[in-house]
């Protein structure tokens, strides 16, 4: 058994262990901060598996933005725990849930175990058209050239949760701010931290969106770091939260999948139709789109986790 | 020359990981949350430093060790700052008790 | 493809623009898009072959296709005539109010309804199972808010109730999709019909993504959750919901079952898919009979004639038999009429919900009960609710009608007569549940009925002429349709008795 | 034994703890949370076929690894959107619990706008 190999099963029980924790946790409180550290895990499992992009995504956003959300959740939601915990479902659900959980997880087990040989792979495929695209990094080629469709529908699809989330407001708040009221004293230690953090951050953010074409990097993740840097300016007070009927605010947030769409429909004068590119400005496009794109991801992701308007609109 | 370098990096990764090694046990040993955070921030502090100076020799530009000093010091204010805040919420809970 | 791109346009419009523009964009992309998707259907029906379009030039495995045959084009048809009764239905309940810059609900609903169309036009057209799957989370994500859009207690665990069945289901689903590319590197559902094999992966795969979709169908015994959003919901919400998002995943399970699995499909699984079905026909009916409120009674029957649904996999998949040389002709007849129950079903659902929500919001409540004499007030409105109901029990000339027929017929044909007696006792459950509504509303009273606000002819014209529709689609032949050929698997695995 | 089937029972072992926690708990957040989970052995298993589909000079076949990052999206909007729901919830009825939706059937007033 190699040093190598030694990790990886250590990370692999690891992981599990913290699900296991995660679901059997008496408080869930404790269960939201494993999951936390399950995140991380599962990155460090992603960069074992030579999925760097994946990594960092799953670091940012599957444990951290997702994290800093459920945490907020659990702390408010902690007065109702120990009334629902009466309403534990009986034996029988358990037993049934149990079957059905082993079943899969050993229908999966032993698909894992018999792989198909050779592996299908497209990254051969992928590869060969990366030169006409002028991008580097195969995942970026994927996610905006060769399956852009996905990239712009999963758009839409945050667009309508963050409408979703604003749907639940009372509707005299609609047009307010979200409630993510400032938590620290003006020259607290969070003050401080916002102060000194979001410059290093803002750079990182935007390294990795650049990189995104020829290393791991790309719009999710550096988005995903703006918009951390955004909360915490948000919640030490610095900035106050938008309101949402800010036209500038809602520019910001549709400006990303805006010009996909407008680059997407251009492509109709263009021989291959929807969603293509030129061939001599493939890259330009596509650096331009990724950097809207980035700020729209910023600003949604933010807004997601700052939840729906809760107070009203200043006239 | 490169075994010396080698030979620092080992030792003081080594070092590194013995702090974290005792900042774990003290998490999981100590019995207040104070004295946890004490030992989590020594962990954090000492540790990642020396993990990060034994790895200095290995950078292969200025440019990787500038963004290794970078991580150390980002931890550091992050884990400095948190604690901070920890902490005040438990004194917070220990007055309201 | 123009036609998920427009409404995806709309949203972020509508976002963009917000206030009264959002009314006013989604009117006219919903004009839009009729006009694309009746252009599709068109050239469909003209052409005899499905379209297939690469997306940004790059062909599949590495790129995404869309592909567009008979059943999309039908779907396509329907959503857009739907959409444009309810846009027309909403414009009164949602509008900003005078003075107002934008409101919640209006800005909300018009936004939603149109992420919903895109949703649905990509799971129409979708011919990827991984851009199926974001098409599904566009549903879930356009649908769920609609639930709890009036912000009560009810709505909002209903709506959380909906959210979690969804995402389990996409889960799975999204499961199943990543063992078809491990297995076979490609997600395009023509080039895996032609690759895959009998092997345990696809099995597995299969199932996992059929017990997901089952789950966002609300197929019994996974609906619980469909009942309480469907009626808490806002009526032209309800109607969307009701009539087209629970289609999306059914149209999706058609796709893996009979486009993905061709070769594959076995008798056993969907005769056990019907089993389901018949198992919700008789439990949403009896269910309906005993609702004390109309949306609720609305939304139970929904899970009653979904169920007809699944006596498609085995009715439009039974292997041809030599002896009698037929069959091919009857799985037709079962494919045509399960299409027909969708469509119909959608058309005649959104009509009973629309009245229905007339109805509620005349009389401020839903109550059967208090029902007496309404048709004297909205006659138009109870009208219209009665083709729907006539539509649901399959009474001639109704569309529900030939759909229902052609399913008794082709199971009849091949010998699965059990399934026809389901049918048969599902129509009899019908009459009496659309009865239960219509006796006390047609019934005279002597107290004069006092209306809470009165209702616009226009928006019971918009009702009645769904309805209508409902009723026209029984026109249509009883016989295979050629439309819906176009880009159908007939089944090929030949046993010789 | 390599690294990607390890990975690959680490992922069925998660999806199944996903799948049993989303059934069992009554907590909606704990549901949330267990979705979560089964998220995140579903996507293990997309990076577990990248893995086996490395060649050309990649480390991974780079089309599941995108389909992950798209999917991990969705997954927190989602997360997004069930925990405002569960807080608004809480915040109007002044319990968590999704068994206020059977009173909805005997409630006799409402209906539709």
């Amino acid at each position: 058994m190699t040093a190598a190999m030694v990790l990886d099963v250590g990370l692999a029980l690891l992981v599990v262990a913290v699900a296991v924790w995660i679901v059997a946790a008496g408080s869930a409180f404790a269960a939201v901060v494993g999951f936390v550290s399950f995140g991380l895990l599962l990155a460090l499992a992603w960069a074992r598996l030579a999925a760097v992009d994946v990594a960092l995504t799953e670091a940012a956003i599957g444990s951290g933005v997702t994290g800093a959300l459920l945490m907020t959740a659990a702390s408010r939601l902690r007065p109702t725990e120990s009334r629902s915990a009466g309403e534990r479902p009986g034996a029988f659900l358990h037993v049934v849930a149990a079957v059905l959980a082993v079943l899969v997880s050993a229908g999966l087990a032993a698909l894992v175990l018999i792989p198909a040989s050779p592996a299908p792979s497209l990254a051969p495929a992928a590869a060969v058209h990366l030169p006409e695209l002028d991008v580097l990094n195969p995942v970026t080629a994927v996610l905006m050239a060769y399956r852009a469709v996905d990239t712009l529908l999963e758009k839409i699809v945050l667009l309508l949760a963050l409408i979703g989330v604003w749907s639940l407001a009372p509707d005299r708040f609609w047009g307010g701010a979200p409630g993510l009221w400032p938590r620290s004293r003006p020259d607290g230690e969070l003050t401080l931290l916002a102060r000194l953090l979001p410059p290093i951050g803002i750079v990182v953010g935007i390294y990795i969106l650049w990189v995104g074409a020829i290393a791991p990097g790309g719009a999710f993740q550096g988005g995903a770091i703006l918009a951390a840097m955004w909360l915490l300016i948000m919640i030490a007070g610095l900035r106050p939260v938008p309101e949402i009927h800010r036209q500038w605010l809602r520019l910001v947030l549709v400006v990303g999948p805006a010009v996909f769409l407008t680059v997407g429909f251009a492509g109709f004068f263009l021989p291959n139709g929807f969603l293509s590119y030129p061939a001599q400005f493939t890259k330009p496009l596509i650096i331009v789109i990724e950097v809207v794109l980035t700020l729209s991801i910023a600003a949604i992701l933010g807004l997601l986790v700052a939840g729906p308007p809760e107070r009203e609109r200043q006239r | 020359m490169r075994v010396l370098f080698d030979s620092f990096t080992v030792l003081a990764v080594s070092a590194g990981a013995v702090f974290f090694l005792a900042g774990t046990v003290g998490l999981l040993r100590f019995p207040d949350s104070l004295s946890r955070l004490h030992a989590l921030t020594k962990a954090d502090n000492l540790g990642l430093g020396l993990v990060v100076l034994g790895l200095l020799p290995q950078a292969t530009g200025p440019l990787v060790a500038l963004k290794l000093i970078t991580v150390w010091l980002l931890a550091q204010l992050a884990g400095a700052i948190v604690t901070q805040l920890v902490a005040r919420a438990v004194r917070r809970e220990n007055q309201e008790a | 493809m123009l036609a998920i791109a427009v409404p995806a346009a709309g949203v972020v419009l509508a976002m963009a623009l917000g206030g009264r523009q959002a009314e006013r964009i989604a009117l006219a992309a919903a004009s839009a898009g009729l006009c694309i998707a009746l252009a599709i259907a068109a050239n469909i029906w003209q052409s005899r072959t499905p379209i297939a379009y690469h997306l940004g030039g790059w062909a599949p495995p590495l790129g995404i296709a869309l592909r567009a045959d008979g059943l999309s084009a039908i779907m396509a048809v329907t959503t857009a005539v739907v959409i444009c009764a309810i846009g027309l239905f909403a414009r009164q309940g949602f509008s900003v109010p005078e003075g107002a810059q934008e409101a919640r609900a209006p800005m909300v609903f018009w936004t939603l309804l149109m992420g919903v169309w895109a949703g649905l036009n990509a799971v129409w057209f979708g011919a990827d199972l991984f851009t199926l799957y974001v098409a599904l989370e566009l549903l879930t994500f356009g649908a769920v808010p609609l639930v709890s859009l009036d912000g009560r207690a009810e709505t909002l665990a209903a709506a959380l109730r909906y959210l979690l069945f969804a995402l389990l289901g996409s889960a799975m689903y999204l499961l199943g999709v990543a063992l078809f590319y491990g297995a076979y590197g490609t997600l395009d559902i023509a080039l895996l019909s032609g690759l895959v094999r009998a092997e345990p992966v696809v099995w597995v795969a299969v199932a996992l993504m059929t017990a997901g979709l089952i789950a966002k169908t609300a197929l019994f015994p996974l609906h619980l959750w469909l009942p309480p959003a469907h009626a808490g919901a806002p009526a032209a919400a309800s109607a969307l919901l009701s009539a087209l998002v629970v289609k999306g995943s059914f149209v999706l399970i058609v796709r893996i079952w009979f486009d993905t699995i061709p070769s594959l499909l076995n008798q056993a699984a969907a005769q056990m898919l019907a089993a389901l079905g018949a198992a919700a026909i008789v439990f949403g009916s009896v269910l309906a009979l005993r609702q004390e409120r109309l949306k609720l009674l609305i939304a139970y029957s929904t899970i009653a004639q979904i169920g007809y649904l699944f006596f498609l996999f085995p009715l439009a998949s039974a292997p041809l038999r030599v002896a009698s040389g037929t069959t091919e002709l009857w799985t037709g007849v079962a494919w045509t009429g399960g299409v027909l129950q969708l469509v119909s079903h959608a058309v005649a659902k959104a009509a009973m919900f629309m009245a229905a929500g007339l109805i509620a919001e005349a009389l401020g409540h839903d109550r059967i009960a208090g029902l007496g004499g309404i048709a004297r007030v909205l006659p138009m409105t109870v009208f219209a609710f009665g083709l729907g109901g006539m539509s649901l029990m399959g009474l001639p000339p109704s569309g529900g009608f030939v759909a229902k027929a052609m399913l008794l017929m082709a199971a009849v044909a091949e010998g699965q007569w059990w399934w026809s007696v389901v049918i048969l006792a599902g129509g009899l459950l019908a009459a009496g549940y659309v009865f239960r509504v219509l006796t006390p509303a047609l019934a005279a009273t002597d107290a004069p009925l006092t209306l809470r606000t009165p209702v616009s002819s226009g928006r019971q014209g918009v009702v009645l002429a769904l309805a209508i529709c409902a009723l026209l689609l029984g026109l249509v032949p009883l016989r295979p349709s050629l439309l819906l050929e176009v880009g159908r698997h007939i089944p090929t695995t030949v046993i010789a008795r | 034994m390599n690294a990607a089937t390890l990975y690959g029972l680490c992922s069925a072992a998660l999806v199944g703890l996903g799948l049993f926690g989303a059934i069992v708990h009554p907590q909606p957040l704990r549901k949330i949370l267990a979705f979560n989970l089964l998220g995140g052995g579903v996507f293990l298993q997309f990076g577990v076929i990248a893995r086996r589909g490395a060649a050309a000079g990649m480390g991974g076949d780079p089309v599941p690894q995108a389909m992950v990052i798209t999917g991990i999206v969705v997954a927190f909007s989602a997360t997004a959107l069930a925990v405002t729901l569960l807080l608004r919830l809480y915040q109007v009825s002044g319990s968590a619990t999704l068994s206020i939706e059977t009173q909805s059937s005997s409630e006799s007033d409402g209906g539709g706008r």
